[in-house]
């Protein structure tokens, strides 16, 4: 039996996971914080992460970090410099995996965290920061969402950060040069993109149905099985060891215990 | 190109004329210069154009205190609680003029204006509404390979604000740390305004010529101004300090929240040596890591 | 990606293939990687294109050693003498191919390579015979001006090979001192030799992240070389050995003399151990001057 | 009555002089070296050297330097950084004054360290270096070349370092942005450059007459009184406190004894 866990602490299981051992991630705020010391310490010993401050990683910070520049994420780095370095990484293909959040997503991945519309009115969130920028150049990009239904939508209102082509074919017809979204980790399920570029549901979280997922959006949504990659699976619960991680790295709960 | 006089921070402030271009927070969460920016609104400098990366705070609180008519930047909000109340409202009633950028479209603006070009290319934006919704951006073909790009063009501020680990007199600078788009504001900038921990004697700037970000020619001003990156972080120097950005975003959703907010800890504190001893917090460094030693000589 | 094993000279050399583009000589008269250089030439690896800005004496010892095909650099010589007569004679009866730049063209290819954009606009060049007669800039109008601006095209080399202070066994590096176009060069190479001075504990390196100019990630080999940058002189290190600069450029006027030349000073020497006890000049530090105390910690 | 001098530290203590204090200075190879050095601690003292290798300084070095990167230079300087922030301050139009050296120069100060002619034969030079960039770049610069009438040219073999429009009007007419060149010293006049950019004979040096130099040249060159600037005059002599830093400077005399 695993332990008791919170949905966030799921989702940094499941961001974690899709660090490979070897990667070079780009890291930026709140959850992926956390994933990024969780997967370096388990399965990806010899993962990287870059932070747009300047800061380059290779272990867990000793210590709480609310944001990339804490101190303890800068002590025993791998070495400190500024932006220009670090996006000249991302621009010239050295990044394996970007992670990006979003107010609202549309079936090919596009991320809008810039307007959102909530009636008549235009309600403006704080923007792009690097998102932007890891969405078009980064290998791959892991999105991280609350699952509301609100946030799922034919098209999004402003395209902060740029997902496929709607032509298919993925990043084939689309001017940014990296390789897109790869999954959508949501606080009820995971899912990927398929060949063209679409959503499709991989895997709901433990207690939550499939078809349950599937009606929180606006549009017929393909699983896994619908598009020959077996059958929607069961997310994989945190284990022990990465619960006791996640709760070392954010000890008092405040990105995932919420 | 003369070197500088060491000034009080009000002194220094004073000599931003409103309207001003001003670049700050560019080390992103890292040594934001919040005691010169409380000073802006001390002193009521506004109609200010305000630049940077992701600005963790600072900007929120100008726009509270109505200092600012235009923002060009990737993120403006509160990264410890997201919105940042004060721009959002400002931003919703058309108060204030927003030019959206990403992170790297903002560095290479000012890189470009650093370099003394008129642009610097990118395989940024295309693709996304930062471009397409922008007047600023261009697409052209690289004549090398026919490929698409983005040409984004050079930004030179009036000023950049700057708050360092330590500075001597004559203004030049050891910086540590997360440095974020530091450099290329401080090359692209008209003046420079360098807060400093602490002021220090020539020598010890000079002993390590590799560690000098900013050089005395480039700076307009020098002030010591302990504590001036308070609640943000200085590497070396004090911890961040996370209570403060969630208390201010509980207190600051509306204007006359705010209001009392700033009366409180803006405008009701005389000079920053009182402003310290409000923080209750205990940001000290209790388990420091001293740099391997480096040598130079002949 | 995966962290380096510390290799021998003779070994990290040994996988530089025959026909490779080697950026080195980088930070100009400083650290030049003279050790590696030579063992080059031990190992006859050669139809090399050499990349570099001002190249003091090494280009003209590799030409010499009939290492090169190829040249892109602004400068080849000897700083101390002027003419490099191996580089002068190979290139007068064509056996070498010449690419000429500038300091500041090379360095912006090296750039563009690094930030992984396919150029880089500059205002120079224009009007010299440098651009009119390379075919491998272009003049563009720039289209927010209307200004002419020459583009310098992207150059990423197979290796850059760069000699350091100090590295970690996993190829993390301290540098100090003039640094040239090391960091362009390191960000566009596809693979990058570092000879240094010293290998020393990943926690010396760890220590002072700011100082970290090369990450283990962009290394492909580390290999620890006491005198690598002899006869240039090493920043904490030694001095340059300028009657060294003067014997050569007295020694190398016909390519017989030079044979003979080489056969004492690259041929003769087994391994860097017994180079360095050949040097006659005190090259060494005497007044040493010490970095000021710079501290992380939480 | 002055001390004893040879042609090399007058050209010094001309060059030096053609450093204004506040002035920042773009330091290369050789002569300029030391002129630099004795400006900083003579007329110039605010003025600053930026030395491509990386170095910014604002006071002599401690100590003999063969070239900007030994160490005596690096040693209580201002700052130690890389080319691209010091070509920057070049291209952004911070450099105030460049100094260029030549194998070949023509009526318009063109200047050639590329490829030479003698005979049917083409000699390779080493190259431009960072000369091309000053030239192009700088506010102005200041030419220093030994006095040969070979090096004096109706056409340079190849435009190295770019000096003033052939059309008149100086770099009116030219796309490099710098002011381009003002002053010539060689080692028997100085020179400077007319509103068309023609070098004209600003001074001859001590014991040189300005008829002698003038026949040097390959085509008529106007005269200071020529084009209204008063006589040709002699150029000043190094003071002996200039000859004692230069001596200082170069105690070996490496650079301006031979």
């Amino acid at each position: 039996m695993a332990s008791e866990y919170t949905p966030r602490e799921l989702m940094v299981s499941a961001a974690a996971a899709e660090i490979e051992d070897g990667d070079t991630a780009f890291v930026g705020m709140r959850l992926p914080l956390i994933a990024f010391q969780v997967a370096v310490s388990t399965h990806a010993p010899n993962s990287m992460a870059v932070y747009e401050s300047g800061v380059v990683r290779d272990s867990p910070a000793d210590g709480f970090i609310h944001t990339m520049c804490d101190l303890p994420n800068l002590n025993r780095a791998v070495s400190a410099t500024g932006m220009i370095d670090i996006m000249s990484r991302l621009q010239r293909g050295d990044i394996d995996v970007g992670f990006l959040g979003g107010a609202e997503i549309d079936r090919y991945g596009n991320l809008n965290t810039t307007w959102v519309r909530a009636g008549d009115d235009e309600i403006r969130l704080p923007g792009s920061g690097g998102a932007c920028d890891i969405a078009c150049m980064a290998d791959r990009t892991v999105l991280l969402m609350p699952h509301e239904p609100r946030r799922f939508t034919e098209e999004v209102h402003y395209v902060t950060s740029p997902g496929h082509s709607p032509n298919g074919g993925r990043r084939t017809d689309h001017p940014a040069p990296g390789g897109g979204p790869s999954t959508l980790v949501t606080s009820k399920a995971t899912f990927g993109f398929d060949v063209d570029g679409e959503l499709y549901l991989r895997s709901a979280h433990p207690g939550v149905s499939p078809e349950e997922v599937l009606t929180d959006f606006p549009w017929e949504m393909n699983t896994a099985e619908d598009i020959g990659e077996g059958p929607v699976t069961t997310t994989a619960q945190p284990t022990d060891e990465e619960l006791a991680l996640i709760r070392a790295f954010d000890p008092d709960g405040f990105w995932t215990r919420s | 190109m003369t070197k500088q006089a060491v000034l009080s921070l009000e002194e220094a402030v004073s000599r931003i004329e409103p309207g001003s271009s001003i670049a700050t927070g560019l080390a992103l969460e890292h040594a934001i210069p919040f005691a010169a920016g409380h000073e802006l609104l001390r002193q009521g400098i506004d109609d200010l154009t305000m630049i940077g990366p992701i600005s963790d705070l600072l900007f929120d609180q100008l726009v509270g205190g109505g200092a600012v008519s235009r923002i060009r930047a990737a993120w403006v909000g509160n990264v410890s609680a997201g919105t940042g109340y004060r721009f959002r409202e400002a931003v919703e009633s058309d108060e204030i003029d927003i030019e959206d950028h990403s992170n790297f479209s903002i560095a290479l603006a000012l890189q470009a204006g650093a370099m003394g070009i008129p642009y610097l290319p990118t395989r940024s934006l295309l693709g996304s509404d930062v471009f397409e919704r922008s007047g600023l951006f261009r697409e052209e073909i690289d004549p090398f390979s026919g490929d698409r790009i983005t040409l984004v063009p050079a930004i030179s501020p009036d000023w950049a604000i700057v708050h360092v680990q330590r500075a001597s007199p004559d203004g030049d600078v050891h910086l540590w740390g997360n440095t974020g788009i530091i450099d290329p504001a401080v090359g692209a900038a008209e003046n420079v305004l360098v807060t400093a921990e602490e002021v220090v004697d020539p020598d010890v700037i000079t002993s390590d010529p590799s560690r000098v970000a900013i050089t005395h020619d480039q700076v307009t001003a020098v002030v010591e101004c302990p504590f001036g990156a308070h609640p943000s972080p200085l590497a070396g120097h004090y911890n961040r300090d996370n209570e403060y950005y969630l208390e201010y975003h509980r207190r600051t959703k509306t204007q006359a929240a705010f209001d009392e907010w700033a009366d409180e800890w803006v405008h009701g504190v005389s000079d920053r040596e009182e402003y310290a001893e409000w923080i209750e917090a205990d940001l000290s460094i209790t388990e420091p890591i001293v740099a391997a030693e480096v040598r130079y000589g002949q």
